[in-house]
């Protein structure tokens, strides 16, 4: 075994180890400890955006510029790959 | 309520809007005409740059101001993404703008003979937007989303020189270290809001505990971040990537790494601001423990980097790794001004890391524009091939003297002044430091003479016998940015007033940054 | 900014400068013909006359000014005068003959540590420059061996500093607050005090290099570069080369003077005004001597050249431990005395 | 521990992702890891967002019964998901373009020998 | 013109299945802005796959071919998924296959009756078409239970494969 | 009560063919009676479960529940969707199997093996 | 919480994680791909039992449907096997 | 040039009409039921990747190059932004819902809870899910077409 | 009337049993096609799956989620067959 | 005035930059005392080479990997140490990645 697989495998572990000790502080699977921003969307999504799907409301509307950013992600993406794929003279 | 207040309060969100409409209309002006095409994109810019002089001059009077996307005023528990620009946002999107502008004078005359200029130039402008959105957005997933978006466009401007192959493996090199990386930050902003249910950086702030999770979770951001602005030993992408890209999107690219490193300053003094000096470990204060976790890489980066550099061939990448070496300054004075948070000299090596940070993109840009020149009239990138180009070039020549001398920081130039700053403030925290920082500066100083003397002297090649000057919208972009690396050596204390101050202050006083947003409801 | 104080600034600079740069080139010129005279006698030769150096300069000056083919004109040219400017410029920042410095907020030791780079650059870019094969390789070595002698010189700077930061003292960097505040009365114990002395060996260990001295001269290494990194240099353009060597003799001799022997004369026997000065300067000049004397003379004259690598290595290893081991022991002094204690 | 199941599965996805990285020599089996590290995130956003006993947070149709807010999962998350999809989507598109021009160019796939840039 | 108009409609229809339910205005089931944009839509809908929804005739527009179709999905279609499903699990439980690849001409020439006819192959008894012949329409069929009897005559009878399959769909498609 | 026992009945005979599924899917030899396994089980299977969603939805239309009509109806699509990908999705695979050279394990004739691959089809492709 | 539920969702978490792994350790990249799809896949209903049909639909179209696609056409683009 | 089978062929193009209103179903639903620009965009998408599939690429290069697509992209960038900027200009801030609760197009608010489905809600929403559902069926569309035709032609570059 | 909620998620536990035998195929499978019988067995249960999840919470809207998967998993399959055919695509 | 103070020392680089334009009209003025002219075209503006035959430029040209031979061959064991370390492989900027994320999560786990 060369060195590097060593090296990798005892950083592997550690990273590992410590990210299986800290999910296990995070609030059970189910049972989130504060709500108060979702509870928000929720309770004022109908009235606030007219809108009957918490999720658009959020993606669309709380969360709006989030999601001019992924568009913006995805056309980047499609200029990316038309430009790695164009012909060059 | 005149129309200018009504420009300032509307152009945080204008400054991201103009460039992305600008990229998102690029293809179809573009289809018309090209000289339209590169007008367009100087215009669009233009726009941004008169919005974000209007903002820096008013947030650098009245102080931080908001922008809350989507509602006039802020709702109970922060649902909306907001942008909180305060003194270092708008000192880092002042550079942003400087450096895209150059690159987009630059370009004119250095990409007229390619192809895809389309795609280039709708790329520039929304890596461009990514930079601002990274350094004005006062949301943790919103930068995130910048974040990726800055991955993704860099990387494909770093593949735009398709033909060689490197220029593909520096990219895929890029993408696949910037895409975990960017992964590990989602989760550790998933942790962050499983445990205080908050995106927001101000909110956020102000209710972190520093739990176990947020210490993970400041250990990735700070990994990350530092990944992204380049710390030694992960800065390999860097050279790679710098290297192979052109040297006008090296610019836009030098603006994101930059934007990096202002995230690594908003995760430590703002985000965990509040902990920073009050959290204590086995009588180790926790700014302590990270200042010196940042000095540390950055001695041992700014070491490899220079001396990396010294025995590259290739001239951009030789640049690219005392860029590297340049990022490790600036994490060497924030480090200093971490771990002795409080004393007077820290304030001078925070000032010292911010200036620095402006001199950095201004006299690495203005090397690679330079190094950018030389490819262009001799299509050679290795050292070894070149030599006398002084005889031909001389404006060239001058240009790279001074961004030389800057990044070796020689008196007067810019970057002497930030380095002075630093070397005299961090031996205060332990000698070696400035020694080390001292050293590595001379050491750079050796490196850029080889260059000098490769590309510049040495005897007349026959194959550069009739090489000419650099076209001259090439030489402007140089001239500008010289210029200003002249100016800011010259009057240094200046920019210290008007911008460098400001932005520490508004590092250190994170409580405003939070009170902006959580007192303000 | 009212006029007047600006025009008393701007006729500081000027006269300043003109007569500082006279004091510069007489002197280093004079002492230039001193130590060829002594270091002749001690190999028990007669040796030139002491204005050797001045006709010397007064020759060049008539000579033709070749500019080689492969040289790059505009470069060859102006950077003789800009390595001499910046030696010059030093001056200004430097306490002379018992006056403090001219400009002494316009910049401090680290400033110095880097003006006094710039002359060995300009060398090593006008080598670069002439396009001689021999030039190159000598530029390329003094490259090296400035490299290798500003690590030691840089430890020394902090050192001083820091140590005197720790005292409590603000505005460390400053010669007039190292001049207030000798080295040498800011130990507090034997252990700061070799760490001092084992500094100060070093830097005047450093001054040959700097000055491209044997037996750090491998750059110049006329013996067998034919004439090193200055081979293709003729005419003025040597000349300027041959002041600015002069030049550095002063500042650097001046520089470890100011550092480590800001002692005056005039305030110890108690003298009056112009006596005092009178007296203050001589003891200066006699101080630059014996420095000039021990770090550049001597050496030259008792150790034969070493090759490019054994410099670097000089410098890299033993020098640079050394004066480490010379910061660390300044650093231990204060703790070691309260221990004892 | 049965309650930290998923959370489990997440940590196991990402690592298993990190492993291809790591230790996988094909660059489509780098890409195919950093995908498989997504999806480990992704799920870790939408196991944050589960609400015992509720329901997606959409109001139309919504089954009898349902109290809201406390009777609907988190919306942020999946909101915070999407973007991270299409974010996945985009970076594997241009991953994987760059690996067929790589191909093109080296001839191999082999992360080892793609290795023109270094020292 | 035609094609478009038949592909808009038949998007319409889609799109007024699966908003069932959206509002009372008409016949209590859709409302009115629903159906105008179900309309918009279903026009881009069709302007877009117009020319590869209908592709030369236009005989499936006849609704007795449609009554037929149902009828065979129905009648013998079913019958014929649920005693394919049958023979899979006794050759699953017995584990006895005696397959082989043989090829029928059923005579069908419109795409979209060998379509019908091929899917309709694969899900009836042990039978499950692979591949076909794009000039003749000829099936080649993996038949999980070979008859040897059926092999006596080339190509193989139709009958033996999938019944009487061909004359539905030549009914319904041709 | 007998809607309910209908209901069963089917969810019963739907799991069935599907647990079919797997284990055909694991005990025979090759693709292409896999292949049999894998489409005809789970088309006849997922039948039956989606119908007796239909079914349960029409009972509630009956009992006039909007979202029962809203359930039938998507549940139709679903199945019509499933019907018409499944045997196209079997036949495009097992077609891919037998040009990428798998032969059918102990298969007793193969008619296909001697029809020369694919020359007519670059000209009929593309209309 | 339903035993049901839990069950459901551990049975679907389970096949994931073993899906993913399935596409990390397969030598032959098509393989992989068809792992990695029905690891989208799976992943997907996972999203779905957890509440979030948004979710659901984004990653089936572009999880399971246009990664496997590109995926596949990059290995098409380059060569199928991982040779060591 | 060649494509896959006649059978399969024939499928898709029964198919991709009901894949694509389908797509087109969830984009404009996006305020109601699962669904949005995105999630809907992807199914228009894959079914044109469907198409392209069964057809092969260089048949749908003729029907459609990847210019008219980008175009399409920048028209939906476009005017999701000029949404938002709308917002700036009739609400006074940037994604402001100038429509919402309005009474116009989009703008009736449906009542606290529960409701049942009712399109004519949701203000700008949908107008920005149709923008986005535009820019994302160009995008990945021409990305699988590109990438499509660039793995089958041997000589792309150069 | 029966209870949805159990009989429905017991549905979903049945089909997820099953889809393990349809992975293990696709973990063993000697060849290819092998595996893609597999995913799209695994396909068809998980369609089922959701429609039955759906029914469960009596949420309607969850059966979209189904349909959408019966029409594009049949794309992946599709892409892979077209691969191992041999064609260009 | 244009004062930069570190609390340590001071700077003013208006100041240098008036000394060096002062001390540069001066130098100039004295160095014009000096002989310009020189014999053109003649041997001795050929580059000096102990009377050697002049080779041509290629061959004369010192390549830039070679300039610093001296320094790099003193801290040879440095430089092996830091050229091994950047392999170019894209799995070990990853493998960087992670060795630095697991030293810093030792570090700050433990305090």
């Amino acid at each position: 075994m060369e060195k590097r697989t060593i090296v990798a495998v005892v950083v592997f572990a550690i990273v590992a180890v410590f990210f299986f000790f800290s999910i296990f502080l995070i609030h059970p699977f189910g049972k989130p400890g504060q709500v108060n921003m979702d509870d928000h969307i929720i309770a004022n999504t109908q009235n606030e955006t007219g809108t009957n799907n918490g999720v658009t409301s959020t993606v669309f509307d709380y969360r709006g510029f989030d999601t001019l950013g992924e568009a913006t992600i995805l056309f980047t993406a499609v200029a990316g790959v038309l430009m790695i794929f164009r012909r060059v003279k | 309520m005149n129309i200018i207040d009504v420009l300032i309060e509307q152009s945080p969100a204008l400054i991201i809007a103009i460039p992305l409409l600008g990229a998102f209309l690029m293809p179809l002006v573009s289809r018309i005409n090209s000289t339209l095409r590169n007008i367009f994109g100087l215009l669009v810019l233009c726009l941004t740059g008169f919005f974000v002089g209007i903002l820096a001059s008013d947030v650098l009077a009245n102080g931080p101001r908001l922008y809350i996307f989507g509602a006039k005023d802020l709702a109970v528990p922060m649902v909306r993404i907001l942008f909180e620009v305060d003194s270092m946002s708008i000192f880092m999107a002042l550079i942003t703008m400087v450096l895209a502008f150059i690159a987009l004078i630059y370009s004119w005359s250095f990409m007229k003979d390619h192809d895809g200029l389309d795609k280039y130039y709708t790329l520039v402008l929304l890596l461009i937007t990514s930079t601002f959105g990274m350094e004005l957005t006062g949301d943790i997933f919103n930068f995130f989303v910048f974040l990726e978006i800055s991955c993704i466009a860099s990387c494909a401007l770093i593949a735009f020189w398709i033909s060689e192959g490197e220029a593909l493996e520096a990219a895929f090199k890029y993408i696949v270290v910037s895409a975990i990386g960017a992964l590990f930050v989602l989760f550790a902003i998933g942790m962050l809001y499983a445990q205080y249910n908050a995106l927001n950086i101000a909110t956020l702030a102000n209710v972190l505990k520093y739990t176990f999770l947020d210490k993970i979770i400041l250990v990735l951001l700070l990994v990350v971040l530092g990944m992204k602005a380049g710390l030694v030993p992960m800065h390999m992408w860097l050279p790679d990537s710098y290297g192979r890209a052109p040297p006008s999107v090296t610019l836009i690219i030098i603006g994101a790494t930059l934007a990096s490193f202002y995230g690594v300053l908003r995760v430590i003094f703002t985000l965990y601001g509040n902990v920073l000096s009050t959290t204590m470990r086995f009588s180790i204060p926790l700014n302590v423990l990270v200042g010196w976790i940042l000095i540390t890489l950055a001695i041992i980066s700014i070491i490899v980097g220079v001396a990396m550099a010294l025995v590259q061939s290739d001239f951009m990448r030789l640049i690219g790794f005392s860029a590297v070496t340049e990022v490790g300054y600036m994490f060497l004075a924030i480090g200093a001004g971490i771990a002795a948070l409080g004393t007077p000299y820290a304030t001078t090596a925070l000032q010292g890391g911010i200036l620095h940070l402006l001199n950095d993109a201004l006299d690495i840009g203005l090397l690679f524009l330079v190094a950018g020149a030389v490819y262009y009239t001799t299509k050679k990138r290795s050292l070894d091939d070149t030599s006398g180009l002084a005889r031909n070039m001389k404006y060239t020549t001058v240009f790279f003297v001074i961004g030389f001398l800057a990044v070796a920081g020689m008196p007067p130039l810019n970057g002497f002044a930030s380095k002075f700053l630093i070397y005299e403030s961090v031996y205060q925290l332990n000698p070696i430091l400035s020694i080390v920082a001292i050293l590595c500066s001379i050491l750079m100083l050796a490196v850029f003479v080889k260059v000098f003397y490769a590309v510049f002297m040495g005897p007349e090649l026959p194959a550069f016998k009739n090489v000419t000057e650099a076209p001259r919208s090439m030489l402007l972009a140089m001239g500008l940015v010289a210029a200003l690396a002249i100016f800011i050596g010259l009057f240094p204390n200046l920019v210290i007033d008007a911008l460098v101050k400001p932005a520490a202050d508004a590092l250190l006083n994170h409580a405003q940054y939070i009170g902006t947003v959580v007192g303000g409801i | 900014m009212d006029v007047l104080g600006l025009s008393e600034l701007l006729v500081r600079i000027i006269l300043g400068t003109l007569g500082l740069a006279t004091f510069g080139i007489i002197f280093g010129l004079f002492y230039k013909g001193i130590d060829r005279k002594l270091s002749a006698h001690m190999q028990g030769r007669i040796g030139p006359p002491f204005r050797q150096p001045f006709r010397d300069v007064a020759k060049l000056f008539t000579k033709e000014n070749i500019i080689p083919d492969h040289a790059i004109p505009w470069i060859f040219n102006l950077i003789p005068l800009i390595g001499l400017i910046a030696t010059i410029s030093i001056l200004l920042y430097l306490p002379l003959g018992g006056f403090p410095p001219l400009f002494a907020s316009g910049g401090d030791l680290i400033v110095i540590l880097y003006l006094l780079i710039i002359p060995s650059l300009a060398l090593v870019i006008g080598g670069f420059s002439s396009g001689s094969p021999y030039a190159i390789i000598g530029a390329q070595r003094e490259m090296a061996t400035m490299i290798a002698y500003e690590f030691p010189l840089a430890v020394l700077i902090i050192t001083v500093a820091w140590n005197l930061l720790q005292k409590g003292i603000t505005n460390v960097f400053l010669f007039s607050t190292i001049a207030a505040a000798p080295v040498w009365n800011q130990v507090a114990g034997p252990l700061g005090f070799i760490g001092f002395a084992i500094l100060l060996v070093v830097l005047l260990l450093v001054t040959p290099a700097e000055l491209s001295k044997i037996p750090f001269d491998s750059p110049e290494a006329e013996t067998e570069l034919a004439g090193g990194l200055l081979v293709e240099y003729s005419g003025r353009n040597l000349a300027m080369y041959y002041l600015t060597d002069g030049v550095k003799t002063v500042v650097m001799a001046s520089i470890i003077v100011a550092l480590f022997f800001p002692y005056n004369l005039s305030a110890f026997i108690g003298l009056g005004s112009y006596t005092g000065i009178i007296i203050d300067v001589l003891f200066y000049l006699l101080k630059v001597f014996l420095v000039i004397l021990f770090s550049v003379t001597l050496i030259r004259v008792a150790i034969a050249r070493l090759k490019i690598d054994q410099i670097v290595y000089t410098y890299w290893i033993p020098l640079t431990l050394a004066s480490l081991v010379g910061l660390i022991l300044v650093m231990w002094d204060q703790t070691m005395v309260q221990w004892f204690s | 521990m049965i309650e930290y199941i998923p959370f489990i599965a997440v940590v196991t996805m990402i690592f298993i992702g990190l492993y291809a990285v790591l230790f996988r020599r094909n660059l489509i089996k780098i890409v195919i890891g950093i995908s498989i590290i997504e999806s480990g995130v992704n799920l870790f956003l939408i196991t944050l967002g589960y609400r015992e006993g509720g329901v997606a947070p959409i109001f139309t149709s919504l089954p009898p019964g349902t109290t809201y807010p406390a009777g609907m999962v988190l919306p942020v998350p999946q909101a915070l998901t999407l973007t991270s999809i299409v974010i996945g989507v985009a970076v594997l598109a241009l991953m994987l373009s760059l690996v067929m021009h790589i191909y093109r160019k080296y001839g191999t796939l082999d992360v080892r020998k793609i290795r023109r840039l270094k020292e | 013109m035609k094609r478009y108009v038949i592909t808009t409609i038949v998007c319409f229809i889609i799109y007024l299945l699966l908003t069932t339910g959206s509002g009372n205005d008409v016949l209590g089931l859709w409302s009115y802005i629903e159906m105008l944009f179900g309309l918009l839509l279903s026009l881009i809908v069709g302007y877009a796959a117009r020319t590869l929804f209908i592709k030369d005739n236009f005989r499936m527009l006849n609704p007795v071919r449609w009554f037929l179709f149902l009828c065979y999905l129905i009648g013998p279609f079913f019958v014929a998924l649920a005693k394919a499903n049958l023979d899979v699990a006794y050759r699953v439980i017995t584990g006895k296959i005696n397959p082989g690849i043989v090829k029928i001409s059923p005579g069908i020439h419109t795409d979209l009756g060998i379509t019908l006819l091929a899917n309709s192959i694969t899900l009836t008894p042990g039978t499950l078409s692979v591949d076909i012949d794009e000039k003749t329409n000829d099936l080649y069929i993996h038949w999980i239970n070979v008859d040897k009897k059926a092999l006596e005559k080339k190509p193989v009878d139709c009958k033996y494969i999938c019944g009487n399959f061909p004359q539905w769909i030549r009914r319904i498609a041709e | 009560m007998i809607f309910d026992i209908i209901i069963y009945l089917f969810i019963g005979i739907g799991i069935f063919f599907n647990l079919l599924a797997g284990i055909g899917l694991l005990r025979f030899p090759d693709v292409y009676t896999r292949l049999h396994a894998g489409t005809k089980c789970t088309t006849f299977g997922s039948l039956f479960l989606i119908g007796s969603v239909i079914l349960i939805g029409l009972k509630l239309w009956w009992e006039k529940d909007t979202n029962g009509s809203v359930l039938a109806i998507h549940s139709t699509i679903a199945l019509i969707a499933i019907l018409l990908t499944n045997p196209v999705g079997a036949h495009a695979i097992a077609r891919a199997a037998h040009r990428s050279g798998i032969q059918p394990a102990g298969a007793v004739i193969d008619e296909l093996q001697a029809k020369p691959v694919e020359k007519n089809e670059e000209k009929t492709g593309g209309d | 919480m339903g035993m049901e539920f839990l069950i459901a969702n551990i049975i679907v978490l389970i096949l994931t994680v073993v899906a993913s792994l399935v596409a990390v350790l397969l030598r032959d990249l098509l393989a992989a791909a068809v792992a990695m799809a029905a690891m989208s896949l799976l992943l997907s209903l996972e999203f779905f039992i957890l509440q979030a049909p948004d979710v659901a639909i984004a990653e089936a179209g572009v999880g399971a449907c246009l990664s496997t696609a590109i995926v596949i056409i990059a290995i098409k683009g380059t060569k199928r096997t991982e040779d060591e | 040039m060649s494509g896959m089978s006649k059978i399969v062929k024939t499928s898709v193009n029964i198919l991709f009409p009901l894949t694509m209103i389908f797509g087109l179903y969830v984009i404009a639903h996006g305020h109601l039921t699962p669904g949005g620009g995105f999630q809907g965009g992807a199914i228009v998408a894959s079914g044109c990747a469907m198409i392209v599939v069964a057809y092969g690429s260089k048949w749908v290069f003729k029907q459609i190059n990847e210019k008219r697509l980008s175009t399409f992209e920048s028209i939906g960038g476009v005017g999701f932004i000029t949404v938002a900027l709308l917002g700036l200009v009739f609400s006074t801030v940037f994604f402001g819902n100038f429509l919402a609760g309005s009474n116009l197009l989009f703008g009736t608010t449906p009542a606290t809870g529960s409701t049942g489905a009712d399109f004519n809600t949701g203000g700008v929403l949908p107008l920005m899910n149709f923008a986005v559902g535009v820019k994302v069926i160009a995008g990945l569309f021409v990305i699988v077409l590109v990438m499509a035709y660039a793995s089958s032609v041997k000589e792309w570059d150069t | 009337m029966i209870d949805l909620l159990t009989t429905y998620l017991l549905v979903v536990i049945a089909l997820m049993l099953c889809s393990i035998l349809a992975l293990i195929r696709v973990i063993r499978g000697p060849t290819a096609p092998d595996r893609v019988v597999g995913v799209d067995t695994i396909n068809t249960m998980v369609i089922v799956g959701m429609i039955a999840f759906g029914v469960a919470y009596r949420e309607v809207i969850y059966i979209d989620v189904a349909i959408v998967y019966a029409l594009l998993s049949f794309i992946s399959t599709l892409f892979i067959a077209r691969y191992l055919e041999g064609g260009d695509f | 005035m244009f004062s930069l103070e570190s609390g340590s020392g001071f700077w003013n680089p208006i100041l240098w930059v008036l000394i060096f334009f002062i001390a540069f009209l001066l130098f100039y003025g004295i160095r014009g005392f000096g002989k310009s002219t020189y014999k053109k075209d003649t041997d001795q503006t050929k580059a000096f080479l102990s009377g050697n035959q002049e080779p041509s430029a290629e061959v004369m040209h010192v390549k830039a990997s070679n300039l610093y031979w001296g320094f790099t061959t003193s801290m040879k064991t440095v430089y092996t140490e830091l050229r091994k370390m950047h392999t170019g492989n894209a799995s070990d900027y990853v493998l960087w990645f992670v060795i630095i994320l697991a030293c810093l999560f030792l570090i700050m786990g433990v305090m």
